[in-house]
């Protein structure tokens, strides 16, 4: 069986910099794959990797059978993989409904049509609401994104990407900025969606271990640009070094700053 | 709905916009009021201490007319727009006709916009007196026959006569010829007119270099090196504006006019800023139409002179008298139509017809307007001399050709014209 | 509601401004349909987009030109072919300049659309033979319609079928713009202006849409070029110059980029505006660049953005 | 950019001899802090604002140009001829230029030394690298720009007084060497000095060689060149990989 997303050696280097150095990655489908590492262990890089953002140096990254190492964010969407940003990024003046429709437009191939009325798209609309309904923002529809509340920009950004219905989403950091409280109902959102809208692996890099161990099936561990552990919780937890290079910092940081954003 | 304040002070908010609309309805009685007369005057970039200067023209011919009662009895009122881009002034004389009415427009001195004037003053059935604004080129294909439009001379006369007094200087003293010339029709006109007549005169000079500067450009460093390289015994510039002292400083601090005779058809535009510590002695002047210490000036002439002298504290240039003559000329034509119609004022048509060959006192002695609608005037150039109590150039002796002697009659191309001269 | 029954107000006074006997106004009002017309597309690119071109009157000119060559060198007199005419040549010059222009964003963008501007006008400068130089080229009165309307004098062609069909013209692409606007396609561009980014991340090809936006605003600049030069009669290189760019954005800033009708007030304002202050002061240049810098300083939204807001007070 | 037009408008009135005629200049740069405070609120803004804001300046310059100098184009006679000449083998050069040359390299120079060397220099890098950064490790932003500012419009307005004596002061000056400014900068990359340098004598060469050899392409090569190093490297000749 060929895997949902698998990369292959890649490196990616920055001047002198390796920031990633060889990594192997598999993700199939059914999964929850959470990527783990200390600051600058690669994880940001290779979600952006991962997502066309950033072309390897070298390396190959396959998603669903097909090459798709640099081609690029848009084209990856199409293709059905979808991403949300460490960094809460939105559509600041425009409003829920609007962002959620982009998304919706995208996944039905409509996002160039000239001349179509958008208002009167049944499709879009149906899409929007049940979206908007799934991460509780069907009663802010009209308001403008940079109006809300930290917490519901954090779920717009998430929302949209769902909204693309994708095969697989590439979370980084979804709970970062959100006060603790509100972290495990941002996660059972998450899950509740992604199984209602067909969703078939999630892939998240998370600095809360509560979280990368309560819902993971699986964990990569970076280190220094390389994969030092991928293995189920059960097992990492089992692991003295990987406790000791990843988790001893990863939790001090989670501690130190709790206020990321 | 419920008239707020707010809101009415909106609705009455519109209706001050819809005030403030240029509304055209001033209704002008026309055998009494004032005599409305347009003015196309540029203000700003290049062209604007020309327009200046034409404008200062146009206001003491205004002056005297109204301190002498005026033109039969009405007062001659001027309404002065701004000559800019050819589009922008064409709407300025669309402004000027149909809104203020006004019963002819005098003014104009860019080519680009003289050639998009022409048609409209056609269609806007308002007669044009163009101060300058004419070109070879353009003119037969944008004014073949025009009724409403009258023209000032030739864009090439001074090269004419700049080209005969070259050959009357210098023949046998010069092998080599180089021009420097603002990059546009005028200067390739003029240019194009004193190599033909060179020719003509049998004067077998080789071009050694082509330069065309922007007009008004600011800096000839390079063109002066280029000029330098190609060591011409003659330089040849119908520069008119303030690039003419910038390059002859320039040349002049890189040692290119010490040994080379140098042709300014057209410096004379901006006479006074060509001083005496960079412009050399012995180069040909030409001051167009009107030269402030002709020593045979008139009365008038002097008389403006001294008033602009006074007033602005510089000595007036060629421009003004173009203004200054179409203001009297149409003065003129009025006056002689008039008399043909018994004393009532008379119809535009009669305007027009009295127009052609009309004959006036300009600044610099009777000028007239040919019956083909273009300007005859006796244009002043002459070979500069340090010896004056200014600083800055004058020339002596003083020679003046009339544009019989030096444009081409009606109907006869600039070419054919030249090429069958006697010489 | 007031900005509704403003434009309702404003609509009835254009379609009656030819009958009310005023020649002048009527005809002050051509080259506003003319920008108005350019505006439209240029903000498609600023305000849908967020890309700020100073080099838009490249397309006006283009327009111009083609006009002119049309009508003078190759005697096509039907205004409708000329319109379609300048359109197609405009959409091919912008497809390989948006190529390269649609890459860069901010200062950048406009850096470059500066340049292509000035290296346009350098081109109609410097190319005599070709474009007649600073005189420009001579455009004819054009056929409207199919017919002729030699039997009118210009001030009746003008004030009479040309006004109408100008605004014709300006309705139409009015209309066009506003199914654009909202359409997915503009939903896409607003996306893109926000946060290219999450566009991108969101499936939107972000390049080729900005390219089309481009493209589209360079097809209605160059309409508007049309409408523009016939009234003059003449397309001369100054309608490429970068002050006549920065005078598309300004009216644009002036009217107000993030409302779909601002582009239309700004240039109706900007031409009554421009007209009445000349007429005061020959140093209107003055008064204009301080209009300006209030408008850029104080307010950015321009008079949509004061009526809103006073709308909002009021509310 | 608009630095180097105000230079050019304000360096005109001015007296006789190039030291007086620079301290002119820099006394100028006295109306940089009243500029600045109007410049302000856009601070925040897409750059593009901030061009048009130039736009606006532009136009009121030259109507107040006009109206406090008048349209006849303005010169300082003997300046540029007081100094004589040199020869160098068979060319005769002013010696005026060879003092422009002399204090533009002066002023470069000194220019280096001062945002290498000085704290002030330092922090106007650092400044220029990230606004938020330096703000937040305790840079008074406001006192910065202000002072960034009037030095941008002291080094145009000498660089005005400089050129003025070898040219003519002309009313449409500010609207033809804006143009060239940006061509300049734009070719050396925003914000590198060496880069507007560097840019400064491209255009000029490109003026030079155009014009010696095929006249007709003078203006086009600077804008074909803008384009060329806009396309292949945006952020200039010189400038780091961050654009």
């Amino acid at each position: 069986m060929t895997a949902l997303l698998e990369a292959t050696d890649v490196r990616k280097s920055y001047g002198d910099t390796l920031a990633l150095d060889g990594v192997s990655l598999r993700v199939d489908a059914g999964e929850f794959v959470s990527i783990i590492g200390p600051n600058g262990a690669g994880k940001t890089t290779l979600v952006n990797v991962l997502t066309g953002l950033t072309p390897p140096s070298s390396g190959r990254v396959r998603f669903k059978g097909t090459d798709v190492a640099g081609v690029g964010p848009a084209r990856l969407a199409r293709l059905g993989m979808a991403r949300s940003f460490q960094l809460v990024t939105i559509f600041p003046a425009l409003s829920v409904a609007d962002t959620l429709a982009v998304a919706a437009l995208s996944r039905l191939r409509r996002s160039t049509r000239p001349f179509a009325a958008l208002s009167r798209d049944a499709d879009v609309r149906a899409a929007v609401d049940e979206v908007a309904a799934l991460f509780g923002l069907h009663d802010k529809l009209e308001r403008a994104a940079r109006t809300l509340p930290q917490g519901d920009k954090k779920l717009l950004d998430v929302a949209s990407a769902f909204a693309l219905r994708p095969d697989v989403i590439l979370m980084d950091e979804p709970t970062s900025g959100v006060s603790t409280a509100d972290k495990t109902t941002i996660m059972q959102t998450l899950v509740h969606a992604a199984q209602r809208m067909g969703v078939r692996a999630i892939v998240q890099v998370e600095h809360d271990m509560d979280i990368v161990f309560g819902y993971s099936d699986r964990i990569v561990a970076l280190h220094q640009g390389r994969v030092l552990a991928d293995a189920t919780p059960d097992a990492i937890r089992a692991d003295a070094d990987v406790v000791r290079a990843v988790l001893g910092i990863a939790t001090t940081q989670g501690r130190t700053q709790p206020g990321r954003a | 709905m419920r008239l707020t304040r707010r809101r009415f002070l909106k609705l009455t908010g519109v209706g001050a916009v819809a005030a403030a609309l240029p509304l055209d309805v001033v209704p002008v009685l026309a055998q009494s009021g004032p005599v409305r007369l347009g003015i196309l005057a540029a203000r700003a970039g290049v062209l604007a201490p020309v327009g200046e200067s034409g404008l200062r023209g146009v206001q003491f011919a205004t002056d005297r007319i109204n301190a002498a009662g005026g033109i039969l009895g009405r007062r001659l009122e001027l309404i002065v727009e701004e000559e800019s881009s050819p589009k922008d002034t064409v709407e300025r004389f669309r402004k000027l006709a149909l809104s203020d009415k006004v019963d002819a427009v005098s003014g104009a001195i860019s080519t680009g916009v003289g050639l998009a004037l022409g048609p409209a003053a056609e269609e806007m059935k308002t007669i044009w007196l163009a101060w300058d604004a004419t070109t070879q080129k353009g003119v037969e294909e944008s004014m073949p026959k025009p009724k409403y439009s009258f023209r000032s001379t030739d864009n090439e006369c001074e090269a004419v006569m700049a080209s005969i007094l070259t050959a009357r200087h210098w023949k046998g003293k010069f092998k080599t010829v180089a021009g420097i010339n603002p990059d546009y029709s005028y200067g390739r006109d003029n240019w194009a007119a004193f190599l033909a007549i060179m020719k003509k005169y049998g004067i077998e000079a080789q071009v050694v270099s082509e330069l065309w500067p922007k007009l008004g450009a600011t800096d000839f460093t390079s063109h002066v090196a280029t000029l330098i390289q190609a060591k011409p015994d003659l330089i040849f510039s119908c520069f008119w504006a303030g690039d003419t002292p910038i390059f002859m400083k320039q040349a002049h601090a890189a040692g290119l006019t010490k040994s080379t005779k140098v042709v300014l058809t057209t410096g004379g535009g901006v006479h006074e800023s060509l001083k005496k510590d960079f412009t050399p002695e012995g180069a040909i002047l030409g001051y167009n139409c009107f030269y402030f210490e002709n020593p045979k000036a008139s009365a008038l002439a002097k008389e403006f002179t001294r008033w602009h002298a006074e007033k602005f504290k510089e000595w007036p240039n060629y421009e003004s008298d173009h203004g200054y003559f179409t203001v009297v000329a149409f003065k003129a034509a009025i006056e002689r139509a008039a008399k043909a119609a018994g004393g009532k004022w008379p119809t535009q048509d009669a305007i027009i017809q009295a127009l052609e060959g009309v004959e006036a006192e300009s600044l610099s002695g009777p000028r007239r307007y040919r019956e083909d609608h273009i300007m005859e005037a006796a244009f002043f150039q002459g070979v500069t001399t340090h010896r004056n109590r200014h600083d800055f150039v004058t020339i002596d002796p003083v020679e003046s050709m009339s544009t019989k002697q030096i444009q081409k009659p009606s109907g006869v191309g600039l070419y054919d014209w030249i090429n069958g001269w006697k010489v | 509601m007031i900005v509704r029954a403003l434009g309702l107000i404003a609509g009835a006074a254009l379609v009656l401004l030819p009958l009310a006997g005023v020649p002048y106004t009527t005809t002050l009002l051509l080259p506003a349909f003319g920008y108005a017309v350019a505006l439209l597309g240029l903000n498609l690119l600023f305000g849908s987009t967020g890309l700020l071109s100073f080099g838009h009157a490249l397309f006006i000119a283009l327009g111009g030109y083609t006009a002119a060559a049309l009508t003078g060198r190759f005697g096509v007199r039907s205004l409708e072919l000329v319109l379609l005419a300048a359109a197609l040549v405009a959409a091919l010059v912008a497809v390989p300049i948006g190529l390269l222009c649609v890459r860069y964003v901010k200062i950048y963008f406009g850096m470059l659309t500066l340049a292509f501007g000035m290296l346009f006008y350098s081109f109609l400068y410097k190319f005599y033979a070709l474009t007649g130089g600073d005189e420009g080229m001579r455009v004819l009165r054009p056929m409207l319609l199919g017919r002729p309307l030699e039997h009118l004098d210009t001030v009746a062609y003008l004030t009479g079928p040309f006004y109408y069909y100008a605004l014709g013209v300006l309705v139409v692409a009015a209309l066009v713009m506003r199914r654009l606007v909202g359409s997915p396609f503009g939903l896409s561009l607003r996306s893109i202006r926000e946060n290219a980014a999450k566009a991108e991340s969101l499936g939107i090809g972000v390049r080729r849409c900005r390219l089309a936006a481009f493209v589209v605003a360079a097809v209605f600049g160059a309409i508007g070029g049309v409408l523009l030069v016939v009234p003059t009669g003449l397309a001369d290189p100054l309608l490429a110059y970068w002050t006549h760019s920065g005078n598309l954005v300004f009216m644009l800033l002036l009217g107000g980029f993030d409302h779909f009708l601002g582009p239309v007030l700004g240039a109706l304002v900007f031409i009554l505006l421009q007209d009445s202050v000349m007429s005061l002061t020959s140093y209107w240049r003055f008064v204009f660049g301080a209009i300006l810098a209030v408008i850029v300083i104080f307010f950015p939204r321009g008079l949509m953005g004061l009526l809103d807001a006073r709308r909002a007070a009021a509310s | 950019m608009s630095a180097v037009r105000w230079a050019l408008a304000l360096g005109w009135p001015t007296p006789l001899f190039l030291p007086v005629l620079l301290a002119a200049g820099l006394a100028l740069a006295a109306v940089g802090p009243v500029i600045e405070r109007l410049l302000r609120p856009i601070y925040d803004r897409d750059e593009s604002f901030q061009l048009l804001l130039t736009f606006a300046l532009v136009l009121m310059f030259e109507d107040v140009i006009r109206f406090v100098w008048g349209t006849a184009p303005h010169q300082l006679g003997n300046v540029y001829l007081a100094y004589g000449q040199v020869r160098v083998g068979a060319l005769t050069v002013p010696t005026y230029n060879l003092i422009v040359i002399a204090c533009s390299a002066g002023i470069a120079a000194g220019m280096g030394w001062f945002l290498a060397r000085t704290r002030f220099g330092r922090i106007v890098r650092a400044t220029a690298e990230n606004r938020e950064m330096a703000a937040a490790m305790g840079v008074d932003m406001t006192r910065v720009y202000a002072r960034v500012f009037t030095l941008g419009v002291a080094l145009g307005t000498v660089g005005g007084a400089l050129v003025i004596p070898a040219t003519a002061a002309v009313n449409e000056m500010g609207i033809e060497l804006i143009v060239e400014a940006f061509a300049v900068v734009v070719i050396g990359g925003l914000g590198s000095m060496r880069g507007a340098f560097a840019g400064a004598l491209v255009v000029g060469v490109v003026k030079a060689v155009a014009i010696a050899t095929w006249p007709e392409v003078e203006m086009l090569a600077i804008y074909v060149i803008v384009i060329a190093v806009l396309v292949l490297r945006p952020a200039g000749l010189f400038a780091r990989a961050t654009a």
